[in-house]
């Protein structure tokens, strides 16, 4: 056990910390509100993007064949740490880098990964992703999108909801129904659909926040090649749980890194309204702090058995949970700061918007319920409970 | 000891639900009028009753000045008699000033030298001052404000459509949009005398009682509204071949804010009663105990019920967000739930 | 709407006060930590209990014709809340007088009431409730204590457990299984039972504070008249639910009067430790008031419910599923307070075992996940979960 | 960065596991000596496996000495060159002294006429005073006691069985009787020097780290353990026709506490590391974070396992009280929860 970052592992923060502290326009640092939606300008992210790429920072993990850099999951944590920290933006292709690429790699075809590999990691193609509808929320297996065959065509009809970066999107990797006879996990498949194509409409969802994050997808007769579909007809159940696999290897390190930045202006709030010598204040403070160093300790626990054994630690499994929780018991204590007897500033502003948008962290990307489910039945070995 | 409704009561409970039952209601430019045609300004309206229809407001989510008027500028107007009719509200904080309104009133009577009323009277009547998170100043006609005149702390009447557009931050920086904050400027404001000094802080003293004890009862409607819907929704979305209210991770959380909701409910109503039948201390501490209640029951059972919406419970278009603004507004105003522990953590240990 | 004491009720509960003023052995006072166990004592608690009878408090809502005073709930709730102030015993025959003795009242036989009635209210028979069994606990519908029908006698055989003051009873009111041949709900009888018959085997049960309230009641081939049934054979689920009914009555109003007590006492525990100035304990004690509080006016809501409509209003579920969150959270905040640097004295000893005792609250008398299933299915309408 | 056990380590903690699993170790007069022979006092064992076997002593709430003599006698033992061997404990609490060991710390580094350490040193190496809530007193050779010396606070080591039977208040009053404390009566004692009164302030330092950081990794055994019964019971006891873990309301408190008792072993094992690795204000907050968090999963996991069991949960035959009890012990030991998190906000705000 050695909880430092080896010479290696040093060497490649340094080298990030260097390069982001220049490709990164410059921040207001934790002790001042940060301007909301800083990393709205598409174009901004895009070239961030492209900087990125260049420097050799997309697809860290991909085996070199396929472009990557063929790196152990400890370099990604590390990137994952210190872009969430330098606040830089997200690759523009995230869905594609973290989650459909990989994907690809593991269930595509030759074809699919030619074609779609490279531009991923150059962000010249950005995937968005199909699976949750109106009536297939925490339970993916009612998805009612249609895909017909049709000849060499398959005709895709229906809707899909909660997509990130879907008004950014090209792509879209799909979840059907194909075989309208079979039901729950079966005749399901995935594919990968041109959001250009006729038939397609991307309809932001305006959330409780007032942004619009999320899109809805209407698939209206969608005409999309049989070669598009990734892993076989009827495959699609496999190679979604594979998709959402990908979601939660070691996203929790950019979750932890972000709840860090957010403790630091919590702080900063904290001192700001002159509220840091207040005892039950101090004791909240000390309370978050101990939620985010769990956070922190087990992301690092969870990657020591990736790293040996090539899947996650059980114990990975309830870093979204006990993030969700933090997120939100971090962003109530900071509107509760804010108080009476200040005229409103920055930081009404910044955390009243945090605040609303933290109560989305329960639901998005497997609600809390779902995730004490699996806990429950995978880890602890309970009976199936729902 | 009988803790029922009255016939009477539940009347003017049920029509009032009626009346705001119809969304017209809500943001229409009659709404004054016919509130006021509804008897909702009465004088002989005790604070059960008064209670009774701020639960109904809060169970609308009403944009209405209602509160404002009856509630924070009511008390000084009735003083000075001159009972409220048109919208109207009560400026009383100022920057740097104590956090609540219990606090200013016992500011004002430590010390005529305090800086805590920053606002002055001059010899010709007129204000000059700053008045920050003033309620519904929008919409009120008449603003009541402390102000500090050569016997010390009094409240004044300014015509506060002469304000206009002077009152700033009002909407854009809200958590709640239909319940505007806003800080007002006055320089050299005309105003007339309501309350003398010898008399404003008993009258304030009066004010956040019953401000607050309907403050509590407006928490129990935002409440008990968000906890209907969300009890609606799992009992007919249905996940994995059945009703979401099935799971037991649905249905418990939402039988515990039951418990919250009617809890505060006995509260606020007990508060609402005590503040006319026991006033001094006994209501203090009831209009306390009533809002720590209340105030939690309504961000928990928001809470709660856009858990239990999932995705959907987190759109705009999902009403469900309003009420938590509301519910948040009501969890900070004159003091957070923690400063409202604390002053009833006074009046039980300090006695 | 009027909180106060109607002129009657202020007579009765001034009168009531004096008399147990008289009757109760002085009290410690909320400053003093009391002794444990000081009604251990059976002689002193059957004297009490007489003088109770003597003093016409025995029986307050029963009709006048089973020896009762029928007067209203409301004086019940008076009682029990000067009472449990006053630290007194409760009557020996609790069981019988709030929960069998009714029973009888609304399901029993003429002669049973003649025979059972009188002598309940006196204290000479003591009632148990035999209901709950190893394997039903939560599920009293799977009671596998069998009444066999042999001529004009039952032979019961089997074994209950969690039976209050069954180390002091002589009778038993128990739920057993007459036809073997039905199942859960069905085929279920309630019997008066005389346990100074053969085959009847008490035993304490130690519970985790060293105590034990409760005992186990082993039948082993014992004998009851058919008579002794209560509400006809296969009738037992009726009569059982019509007991456990009038457990919840005005029963909160006793938790109510003992969290004041205990409240007054945590306050005193904070002062004698210094611990009443301290901003966080401050907080505490003020949010354990509100949550007594709480408790108290919902129940005087729950009693005009009752008086008006003869049901306790729904906001009553929810009173003994608070009261045991907001006993258990007043106990541990107790135990907090004892803190560092202070000698062992009379409250510590008292309260690690109101501590350790506090955490059966959830499980006795219906269970927290019970109780919250009852409040979604019945009063939120929800589907049925388990 | 590697988070992962050593082999050896994994060897350690797993024959910890086997020899605590057999319960004859842990009442048997032959434990220390048994404990002795599987190496549990060597000088060369690290902290990480120090905190192994303390897991693994929670796990099984050992009646041993142990911790008391690693944790707490050890680095004033070590300090004077003389490693423990035998059972060993340390008197630091006074009566109306200081909180806890970091306060009482503080206390000697302020000043010499600090009434903190009442315990004096008289000319002869006598000892008069008197110290309080002394750990495993009962079993302790050695007794390593602060006392006020002619230049300030010393640790001085007594011949534990000298005092016997003089120490009061064991075993009855302890809310966890197999890890009683006691006060101890110390009337012309005789002692020996073991750190002189210059360095002692810096020994008692190491020694809150190291025995918190110990503690921590015992209270992660202690939740694990009864995270471990709850979820075995809740697979196979049956109610209403179906396990009771089939029941949300069972089976998420079991989910949440698995998440706390999850993130508390990384806390404490980071915590273990970074007291030898990052000796100072770095491992002050690991060691405080660690024991916030694995008091807390130890206390929520022993009532959702007595809860889980429901009736017979609450029995005293059901060993869980028993985990229960060591789980009070841990979390009021040299401070409450919240003491621990208010000296953490003083790293956190203050530094």
């Amino acid at each position: 056990m050695d909880l430092r970052d080896s010479v290696e592992e040093a060497q490649f923060r340094a080298g990030l910390r260097e390069w982001l502290a220049g490709a990164v326009p410059a921040n207001t640092g934790p002790d001042v509100a940060p301007p909301l939606g800083r990393w709205d300008d598409t174009a901004a992210v895009r070239s961030f993007t492209a900087a990125l790429h260049a420097a050799g920072y997309a697809g860290l993990t991909w085996p070199a064949e396929y472009g990557g850099r063929g790196l152990s999951p400890a370099y990604q944590a590390i990137y994952l740490e210190e872009t969430a920290r330098a606040e830089a933006a997200e690759h523009i292709g995230v869905i594609g880098l973290g989650m459909v690429g990989p994907t690809i790699i593991a269930c595509g075809s030759t074809e699919q990964r030619a074609r779609y590999l490279p531009r991923i990691l150059t962000g010249e193609i950005i995937f968005c992703q199909g699976f949750s509808e109106p009536e297939a929320g925490s339970d993916l297996s009612a998805v009612r999108t249609v895909a017909r065959r049709e000849g060499d065509e398959l005709v895709v009809t229906g809707r899909k909801v909660w997509s990130s970066y879907a008004h950014l999107a090209d792509h879209c990797l799909l979840l059907a129904r194909t075989d309208p006879q079979q039901r729950r996990h079966r005749g399901l498949s995935c594919l990968l659909v041109d959001l250009r194509s006729p038939g397609v409409t991307v309809r932001p969802i305006r959330q409780m926040t007032g942004a619009a994050e999320f899109a809805e997808i209407e698939f209206d007769e969608v005409r999309v090649p049989l070669d598009a579909v990734v892993g076989g007809i009827g495959d699609g159940w496999r190679v979604a749980m594979t998709t959402l696999a990908h979601e939660r290897g070691t996203f929790g390190f950019t979750l932890t890194a972000r709840l860090e930045v957010a403790f630091r202006r919590l702080v900063a709030t904290a001192r700001a309204r002159g509220r840091d010598t207040d005892p039950l204040v101090r004791d909240q403070i000390a309370a978050r702090y101990v939620e985010l160093e769990g956070l922190r300790w087990t992301n690092r626990r969870g990657l020591a058995a990736l790293a040996r054994t090539g899947v996650p630690g059980p114990e990975t499994s309830v870093i979204k949970l006990r993030w969700s929780q933090a997120h939100q018991r971090l962003t109530t204590l900071a509107v509760q700061l804010l108080g009476a007897g200040a005229e409103p500033d920055g930081w009404d502003r910044y955390w009243r918007h945090q605040m609303l948008r933290s109560r989305a962290n329960t639901i998005e990307g497997g609600t809390s319920e779902v995730l004490r489910n699996l806990v429950a039945e995978r880890v602890l070995g309970l009976p199936r409970s729902y | 000891m009988d803790f029922a409704l009255t016939g009477e009561q539940e009347t003017l409970r049920d029509t009032a639900a009626k009346y705001l039952a119809d969304d017209r209601s809500l943001s229409d430019g009659q709404a004054w009028t016919e509130m006021t045609d509804l008897g909702w300004l009465d004088a002989e309206l005790g604070m059960v009753e008064l209670a009774l229809l701020a639960e109904q407001l809060g169970w609308a989510r009403s944009p209405s000045p209602w509160w404002a008027t009856i509630g924070l500028a009511g008390p000084a107007l009735r003083a000075a008699g001159r009972p409220p009719g048109a919208p109207a509200t009560l400026a009383w904080a100022e920057e740097n000033g104590p956090g609540t309104l219990a606090g200013a009133v016992a500011a004002i009577g430590r010390s005529v030298a305090d800086p805590a009323v920053g606002c002055v009277v001059a010899a010709d009547g007129t204000l000059t001052g700053r008045k920050i998170r003033v309620p519904n100043v929008d919409d009120a006609v008449d603003l009541v404000v402390t102000a500090r005149g050569p016997r010390g702390v009094e409240l004044r009447l300014v015509d506060a459509s002469a304000l206009r557009p002077a009152p700033a931050g009002a909407g854009g920086q809200a958590l709640d949009p239909t319940r505007p904050v806003a800080t007002v400027e006055l320089t050299g404001v005309p105003s007339v005398p309501l309350v003398a000094a010898d008399a404003a802080a008993d009258v304030l003293a009066v004010t956040r009682r019953r401000s607050l004890a309907l403050l509590a009862a407006e928490a129990v409607g935002v409440a008990a509204r968000a906890l209907s819907w969300a009890s609606g929704y799992a009992a007919t979305r249905t996940q994995f071949g059945q009703p979401i209210g099935a799971n037991q991770a649905v249905a418990h959380p939402l039988a515990e804010s039951y418990g919250q909701v009617e809890t505060a409910r006995s509260l606020a109503y007990r508060a609402a009663w005590s503040v006319e039948a026991e006033p001094g201390p006994i209501a203090d501490r009831a209009v306390l105990t009533a809002n720590v209640a209340a105030r939690e029951a309504a961000m928990a059972a928001c809470e709660a019920a856009i858990q239990t919406y999932g995705g959907s419970g987190f759109t705009w278009e999902q009403p469900l967000h309003h009420w938590y603004r509301r519910a948040w507004w009501l969890a900070t105003y004159d003091g957070t739930v923690a400063d409202l522990r604390g002053e009833l953590a006074g009046l039980l240990l300090d006695g």
